[in-house]
């Protein structure tokens, strides 16, 4: 059986919260909150609250990225010194922790910062084709909900968004 | 190979001319030579032949009036002159004339700062310039105390040296392009080839075998030049004579009248030049 | 592991691949096509050096007249540095900055390559025929007297050969000219110890009294003394040395005591001295003529001090020191001869070695040839003076330049210019288009003197007596420049055919005259390994004859000066070493080299004492003109303590209008300007007698004056260290 | 007046705010033309002179024998400097949760960005091989040749690399939401480029989530960062041995030095853009009021360093070091010495004045004014110590040429055009955080209403529309 997916764009942000408050209350049977996707023009912590706990990663790809650059950064410095035979030591390979400290602080930054960018794509599904049910409002003033529903579940969710004085609903079916 | 250095130096930090600079506590890097000057200030009088001979010798270009005015000359062996002694109204004891060249420091302060490694100290505890390496930020020569480091701010292989005098050019040792460093090398190539000769008979360079250009020329014999790793080299019994020591940022003799020293010491750097001091009868 | 040639190749083989590679861009040494490498290095300078295998051959400088022995560096066929030939008598090895520089005029790019001559007005090059029949049937078109020779010092068989040409000519005159002379001394020499060239033992003198004599810089052997000062400096008991001049030399640079002095007073300096020795510190005045003992009784120490503007005491204490420090030894230079009474004044400052005992002691008898026909023939301004008046009364008809150049150190007074229009027929053989030559009407190209045959005896020798050889260090340069010897043989086989038509060439004629040295000489040796002995070492030891020198003082005038004129300041036109009297201003190395005292460069300018300058409104880097009764000439001002008050030092050597790219048109040459003053007993230019004034034209420019160095004061540093003799006799005990 | 005004309209709409900013960046006007020809100019007076430079050496520059770097590397620590204020502005500010840097930080980090994209020529400019630069980059040579890690130009190029590859992200993914934005309201050429620029944005919770994690783990790492960038820069100088140069405080005043000069371009351009683009709703005078304080507090921390410095010269009496102060004073350099004390520390007093901070025109000379002086300080950071120095001989006062001040002031032109082409094609306010900016605020202000942003009132039984089937 066909599947639905719904975008609810609202005015209000409270309404829309409220709107998901309802659906994580379980209004409509068989519509989780897990299934709920929240767009906002603006970041707003104290709304997607109400989504419940979504854990973030890229903390843990900017920790790796980090510890790569040191232990990466100082091997090669460390390797690049040592064969470098002559050093200004005139052939004695030197390897001059002093300046190693400066440069495989650098080297730290670096790499954590490219690690979280290039994570922060991945793990935001950005990259990706937009769905055809994106509105520009989404990026001008109003919240949109995406959910995705079976057939027969799609009335009584619209029912429950017009409660909340839903702007516009959007919805397309799925094969 | 890399990873045995790095095995076998990593923790070999930089030795400061006090652990004999170069030196390690394995022993595994002894000087080669240590090739060292002293200049005696009393017998200096300023003839400019040290100069003239070292103009010849390492190809230095002419820079013309202009470019000298400018500050742009490229004297590697320049005599300073100053008039103040116990402030006379007129110079009573003469001129203090002090002939002015690279010191070849142990712990040179141009080497660290380099960014390509075009300076570094070698073997025989000279501080080599590699002009193909340069690339020209001169920051060695903004740090280096005795500014006796010359920059090539033109090119002048074509200027200074109109057909046929290129052909007085010494093939031995290069001629510098623009936006390359250079300075006294001590007659480098004399050493090499001083060396070389001595490989191929098979002995020790003798002493006296190596005689930089302007200690060859200077009419007084003001300066001595030779290897100090030599025990008995003369050089190394002026310095011992002298009581200066090297690797130390002053030195305390127990004959305080002997006239050794070294300029600018108290920064520690080590520089391999000693000048005996100049000698003046108050009448 | 350390860096060595082997480790570093291995380390290239390490690094696989770049190895391969490395065999084409091995770094390598520059070549002179390019002047400059391009591949990148292995931060090991010394690695890719690889010195060629240079010859060294022996030679002899010709630079100044000291004659001292130098080696040639010669690879590739190319002659490319010069050092002092350790077997030489003179200079021991070492070389001043003017002999290092000779490969510059060898090298020059300036120089005569055709023999040119004057067709409607201008030179025009010409072939070695032409101009040698020309030369000779001009030559043959004058009688005796009227033909002339003019040349630099000169000696050996290169003066045989002048000699026999002016013989075969018919003519007396030889004109010898030189601007650094020491002329008078040498008359005075001859009178006093019976020796023209009397061997001065600055390194046996426990104290040096020089007045004006700048040994060590600008004077008839400044090596050879140069040596003697360090003997004289690390002896026993250091030597002291007083210097008292106007103008500071290179040697007052070094002096213990250095004391300006009223230009032409030595004389009086010396009497006053000679009147403390004998009256207050009663040496015996014996051998003193009486007119004499009353001059000196005359001047007592305040007239003295009067005089010459040394203060009582300080004479006082050198007269003390003199007669202390003995054996000393007194010496006079240039600054001393050149003034009126300049005989005089060296006769009054001789005394005093007379008087010390110096005699035989500091003052030995010099060593001399027993050839008297290769003596060095010294130049003198006498000379120049008389040739000049020869040609203005028309009396030469042709004259032959060689190693001199009248038309620049000549003063204007001369009127030189004029006179030579005179001379039908002027033959420059010359090296550098120089003022002389520009004004010949035809020039003759020559060897320079690395690429040319002949021999040197100086006319004043170390300790041995050496006739010193001159051989070819390279091939000739141009095709087109001949040996010096070669042309005068030339000259001579038209004359003499029967006598030269034998000699192939000059080398010929040396090898002949080497062959017919006497056995003493030869020491048993074959022509052939005597010749080869010479080519090797370019030192023949010839067993000298030395006068038996006397010591007696002859009757000289009262030299002392009446202020002639109303000019304030006394011209000093200082030589320097370095360009010398100007002939070497056309080798850049001594452009660039700074003046050893006010180390300004590239340039001529005027010494003032800062309060002679002051008081007429004068500063550093101003422009002046310095104008006496012949003429003025505009230079920059540089300040000095090392002047004295009443005088303006502007040293020689510049202001050439011809004299190729490095000379012309730098500076201004104070020679033109002189007085035409005479020393009156030999008849001598008096240079340093001419009276000027010098006023302000206009203030400071970038590039006015050149001047090295951006302090003139150590500020506090502790670079130059003084300390006082005592430290020294301490620290020898230890 | 004590009246505590507002530092932005909170009942400003939504759509209003878009469409301002979206206006900014639309069919530039005459002047903007004429802004570009004149920057292309002064680059083009840069061209020329590194040309001439290039082909003839580093004499061209009048450099010499004492004085090997000049002007160059002063100016190089100048832009290095002014590339801090972005930083600050945004990542500190980002932190401390004050939230008035949301109109302006964007103009601030793109500052940042071009001032190091200018800075980083500089010692390009000033190698005499540049053909060789690349040698400094430590590539992995079958000759077994490495740059000196040791010497502090390697550790600028580590530096700097880092710090332009750690800003230019940073500004770029602070821009995703509003490229979003543009992306929903262009065609043509634009609509492509955002549409690529935005990584396909479409502000559901997982992106705001993991963006509001990125944004603040960037300003963590970019503070230090922007710390480490110019004590490297100050090692330049304190590494070396040279009197003047080997100050322990350099970091410190170097860092401050570069927050102050931030600073005050920040207020040169905070003023430029209100002025041009109308921005007066967004960058507003109690926002000018809080930076300028900012500024002045920086500009009193210079001086206290600057203050201390000479105080421990002078009293620490070391020979070389004291004389060269005074010469700084008394000597050549003298007015360049007394023009830097009065723009860097007596002018920013005026700072102190609201009737001041409220005077547009006014801020606008004073930031100038605060500006030469920093670029006055680096002059006397350099070309002092190497006039004066430990070799008496070799003293020599020099003045750069002709070529050497032409390549100062094309570098202007330079970071003037990269400037403008970011403000056309880059909204230079955030429009996302504006938003944030007014909802929050009307939020802990507790209105009730605050929580509907549009005005749009639509039934609630109209009929909805459906896609798809």
């Amino acid at each position: 059986m066909s599947k639905r997916r719904i975008l609810a764009l609202f005015g209000d942000f409270a309404e829309a919260h409220n709107a998901i408050a309802d659906i994580r209350r379980n209004e409509v049977p068989g519509v989780t909150v897990d299934d709920v996707t929240m767009k906002s023009p603006i970041e707003h912590p104290e709304v997607e609250e109400v989504l419940g706990d979504r854990p973030v990663h890229v903390q843990k790809f900017t920790f790796f990225g980090a510890i790569f650059g040191v232990v990466f950064g100082f091997l090669f410095l460390a390797s690049a010194q040592a064969t470098f035979l002559v050093q200004p030591q005139g052939g004695k390979a030197v390897i001059p922790l002093p300046s190693n400290f400066v440069l495989v602080y650098e080297m730290l930054i670096f790499f954590a910062v490219w690690m979280t960018f290039i994570s922060f794509l991945f793990l935001a599904g950005l990259l990706k084709k937009r769905s055809r049910l994106y509105s520009e409002n989404v990026s001008l003033d109003q919240v949109g909900i995406l959910v995705e529903v079976d057939e027969q579940l799609a009335e009584p969710l619209k029912g429950l968004y017009k409660r909340h004085k839903v702007l516009e609903i959007r919805e397309e079916v799925m094969q | 190979m890399s990873l045995d250095n790095v095995l076998n130096h990593w923790a070999d930090y930089r030795k400061g001319a006090e652990e004999g600079g170069f030196h390690d506590p394995k022993g595994n890097h002894p000087y080669e030579h240590r090739w060292t000057m002293a200049i005696n200030l009393d017998l200096c009088n300023g003839c400019n032949a040290c100069s003239t001979a070292c103009y010849a010798e390492n190809n230095l270009a002419v820079v013309g009036k202009e470019r000298f005015e400018k500050g742009q000359a490229m004297n590697w062996m320049r005599i300073e002159r100053y008039w103040d002694h116990n402030a006379q109204d007129f110079p009573q004891q003469g001129a203090s004339f002090l002939p002015m060249m690279c010191q070849q420091c142990g712990s040179a302060t141009c080497e660290p700062v380099c960014p390509v490694a075009a300076t570094y100290h070698t073997p025989d505890g000279l501080n080599a310039q590699v002009y193909n390496r340069c690339i020209g930020s001169r920051y060695c020569a903004n740090n280096c105390p005795y500014r006796v480091r010359y920059f090539n701010f033109y090119s002048y292989y074509d200027e200074a040296w109109p057909e046929p005098m290129q052909q007085q050019l010494n093939p031995d040792i290069s001629v510098r392009d623009k936006g390359v460093m250079e300075k006294c090398t001590f007659c480098v190539q004399r050493i090499r080839a001083a060396k070389d000769k001595a490989a191929m008979e098979d002995r020790a360079v003798r002493d006296g075998e190596v005689m930089p250009a302007c200690a060859q020329a200077c009419p007084t014999s003001a300066i001595v030049f030779g290897d100090t790793q030599d025990e008995n080299s003369i050089i190394s019994r002026l310095w011992k004579q002298q009581q200066v020591k090297r690797g130390v940022a002053h030195q305390d003799k127990t004959d305080p009248d002997l006239r050794g020293y070294r300029i600018f010491e108290e920064l520690n750097v080590d520089p391999s030049v000693m000048y005996l001091e100049r000698v003046r009868e108050e009448i | 592991m350390s860096i060595n040639r082997r480790n570093f190749l291995k380390m290239m083989g390490w690094s696989g691949a770049g190895a391969a590679l490395a065999g084409c861009d091995m770094p390598t040494t520059v070549t002179l096509e390019e002047g400059r490498e391009e591949v990148v290095s292995y931060l090991a300078p010394e690695e890719y050096v690889i010195p060629g295998v240079g010859v060294w051959y022996a030679s002899t400088c010709t630079q100044c007249a000291a004659g001292c022995g130098i080696h040639g560096r010669v690879r590739e066929g190319r002659v490319l540095k010069l050092e002092g030939n350790p077997d030489s008598p003179i200079n021991k090895g070492k070389l001043c900055m003017m002999g290092q520089a000779g490969v510059q005029g060898h090298y020059n790019p300036d120089r005569i390559t055709q023999p040119m001559l004057r067709k409607g007005g201008d030179l025009h090059a010409v072939g070695w025929d032409e101009a040698l029949t020309l030369l000779n049937e001009k030559l043959g078109g004058v009688k005796d007297d009227r033909f002339a020779w003019f040349t630099g010092s000169l000696s050996g068989h290169q003066r045989v050969m002048v000699d026999n040409h002016l013989e075969a000519m018919g003519s007396r005159h030889h004109f010898v000219h030189e601007v650094v002379n020491n002329a008078v001394s040498r008359r005075v020499y001859a009178e006093m110890f019976a020796d023209e060239t009397p061997r001065l033992r600055i390194d046996k003198a426990k104290m040096v009294l020089s007045l004006g004599a700048d040994f060590m810089g600008v004077s008839e052997s400044p090596l050879l003394y140069s040596g003697d000062y360090t003997r004289f400096r690390t002896g026993e008991t250091r030597g002291l040395l007083v210097q008292v001049e106007p103008k500071m030399s290179l040697t007052g640079g070094s002096a213990d005591l250095w004391l300006p002095i009223n230009p032409g007073t030595e004389g009086v300096l010396a009497l006053g001295i000679a009147n403390l020795l004998l009256n207050k510190l009663k040496m015996s005045d014996a051998g003193i003529p009486g007119e004499v003992r009353r001059l000196i009784d005359s001047y007592d120490v305040n007239r003295v001090a009067r005089h010459t503007g040394v203060a009582g005491d300080r004479i006082q204490r050198v007269a003390a020191l003199l007669q202390e420090r003995a054996p000393s030894l007194v010496l006079v230079g240039p600054a001393v001869e050149g003034h009126v009474h300049g005989h005089a004044s060296v006769a009054a400052a001789m005394m005093l070695n007379h008087i010390l005992g110096n005699v035989g002691k500091t003052v030995e008898a010099g060593r001399r040839l027993p050839f008297a026909q290769l003596q060095a023939k010294s130049g003198n301004t006498a000379d120049l003076l008389a040739f000049a008046d020869l040609a203005a009364r028309d009396q030469l008809d042709a004259v032959i330049f060689y190693g001199s150049n009248p038309a620049f150190t000549a003063p204007a007074s001369l009127g030189l210019g004029e006179a030579l229009g005179h001379i039908d027929f002027k033959v420059a053989i010359a090296q550098f288009p120089d003022e002389t030559a520009m004004a010949a009407d035809l020039v003759l190209p020559v060897n320079s003197y690395l690429e040319d045959w002949g021999t040197q005896v100086a006319a004043y020798q170390g300790d041995m007596a050496a006739l010193q050889l001159q051989q070819p260090l390279m091939e000739q340069l141009h095709p087109q420049t001949r040996g010096f010897g070669d042309i005068v043989l030339a000259l001579l086989k038209q004359r003499r055919s029967d006598e030269y038509g034998r000699f192939e060439d000059y080398y010929g004629y040396l090898r002949n005259a080497f062959a017919n040295m006497p056995a003493a000489i030869k020491g048993g040796a074959s022509d052939e390994a005597f010749w080869n002995a010479a080519l090797q070492v370019g030192v023949v030891d010839v067993p000298a004859e030395t006068a038996s020198l006397h010591s007696q003082v002859v009757n000289f005038a009262d030299p002392v000066t009446e202020g002639s004129g109303s000019q304030a300041l006394t011209l000093i036109p200082s030589p320097r070493m370095g360009l010398w009297d100007g002939r070497h201003a056309n080798l850049p190395w001594l452009q660039e080299a700074p003046d050893q005292i006010s180390k300004v460069v590239w340039d001529a300018w005027a010494e003032m004492h800062p309060e002679t300058a002051a008081a007429l409104g004068i500063g550093q880097g101003d422009l002046i003109r310095i104008s006496s009764d012949q003429g003025s000439i505009e230079v920059r001002v540089t300040l000095l303590k090392g002047v004295n008050r009443g005088s303006i030092a502007v040293p020689l050597g510049q202001g050439h209008s011809d004299y190729g790219r490095y000379a012309k048109g730098l500076g201004a040459n104070p020679l033109k300007i002189l007085s035409p003053l005479v020393e009156a007993e030999t008849g001598e230019m008096a240079m340093y007698a001419t009276r000027v004034d010098a006023k302000r034209v206009a203030g400071p420019d970038q590039f006015g004056l050149v001047k090295m160095g951006g302090s003139d004061t150590q500020a506090g540093r502790r670079l130059v260290v003084t300390v006082p003799v005592e430290q020294l006799k301490r620290s020898r005990g230890a | 007046m004590i009246v505590n005004e507002k530092d932005i309209n909170e009942q400003i709409k939504w759509a209003k705010i878009n469409t301002d900013v979206l206006r900014s960046m639309d069919n530039p006007r005459k002047s903007y033309w004429v802004a570009v020809a004149v920057c292309l100019a002064m680059v083009g007076c840069a061209a020329l002179a590194e040309y001439i430079q290039y082909t003839t050496g580093m004499g061209a520059a009048n450099l010499n024998n004492p004085h090997m770097w000049d002007m160059y590397i002063a100016t190089f620590v100048f832009w290095i400097g002014m590339s801090h204020s972005g930083t600050l502005l945004s990542a500190i500010l980002h932190l401390l949760h004050a939230d008035w840097r949301k109109p302006i930080y964007r103009f601030a980090e793109a500052m940042t960005t071009f001032s190091l994209m200018t800075a980083g020529l500089f010692p390009i400019i000033h190698l005499c091989r540049v053909w060789n630069m690349y040698w400094v980059l430590p590539y992995v040579s079958d000759r077994g040749i490495w740059p000196n890690f040791r010497s502090p130009l390697v550790w600028d190029a580590f530096a700097i690399s880092t710090y332009l590859s750690a800003s230019m992200l940073f500004l770029f993914i602070g821009m995703i939401p509003d490229l979003a934005i543009c992306r929903d309201n262009t065609t043509g050429w634009r609509k492509k480029l955002y549409t690529v620029l935005s990584l396909g944005w479409e502000g559901s919770d997982r992106q705001w989530r993991n963006f509001r994690k990125v944004y603040l783990l960037m300003a963590c790492f970019l503070i230090p960062l922007a710390v480490s960038v110019h004590s490297i820069v100050s090692a330049d100088f304190a590494m070396s041995i040279m009197p003047g140069w080997h100050v322990t405080t350099f970091p410190p005043y170097f860092v401050a030095g570069a927050l102050y000069s931030g600073c005050a371009a920040i207020i040169t351009l905070f003023i430029m853009l209100r002025y041009f683009f109308r921005f007066d709703e967004y960058m507003t005078l109690p926002i000018m009021e809080k930076v300028a304080k900012l500024t002045f507090a920086i500009a009193m921390v210079w001086t206290y360093l600057n203050l201390i410095e000479f105080a421990s010269v002078w009293y620490g009496h070391d020979m070389y070091n004291k004389e060269l102060l005074i010469a700084k004073a008394s000597g050549p350099y003298a007015w360049v010495f007394w023009t830097m004390i009065v723009c860097g520390s007596v002018v920013p007093f005026a700072l102190a004045f609201r009737s001041v901070r409220r005077h547009m025109p006014t801020m606008f000379v004073v930031s100038i004014l605060l500006n030469l002086g920093m670029f006055f300080e680096r002059w006397m950071i350099v070309a002092p110590t190497l006039s004066l120095s430990y070799e008496p001989w070799q003293w020599d006062v020099m003045w750069g040429s002709i070529v050497e001040w032409g390549m100062v002031f094309g570098s202007f032109g330079w970071f003037g055009l990269l400037f403008l082409v970011f403000v056309k094609v880059f909204p230079s306010v955030s429009m996302y955080e504006v938003k944030e900016m007014v909802y929050h605020r009307r939020k802990s202000a507790g209105e009730r209403d605050v929580l509907r942003m549009t005005d749009r009132a639509k039934s609630v039984n109209q009929t909805p529309s459906v896609e798809g089937a």
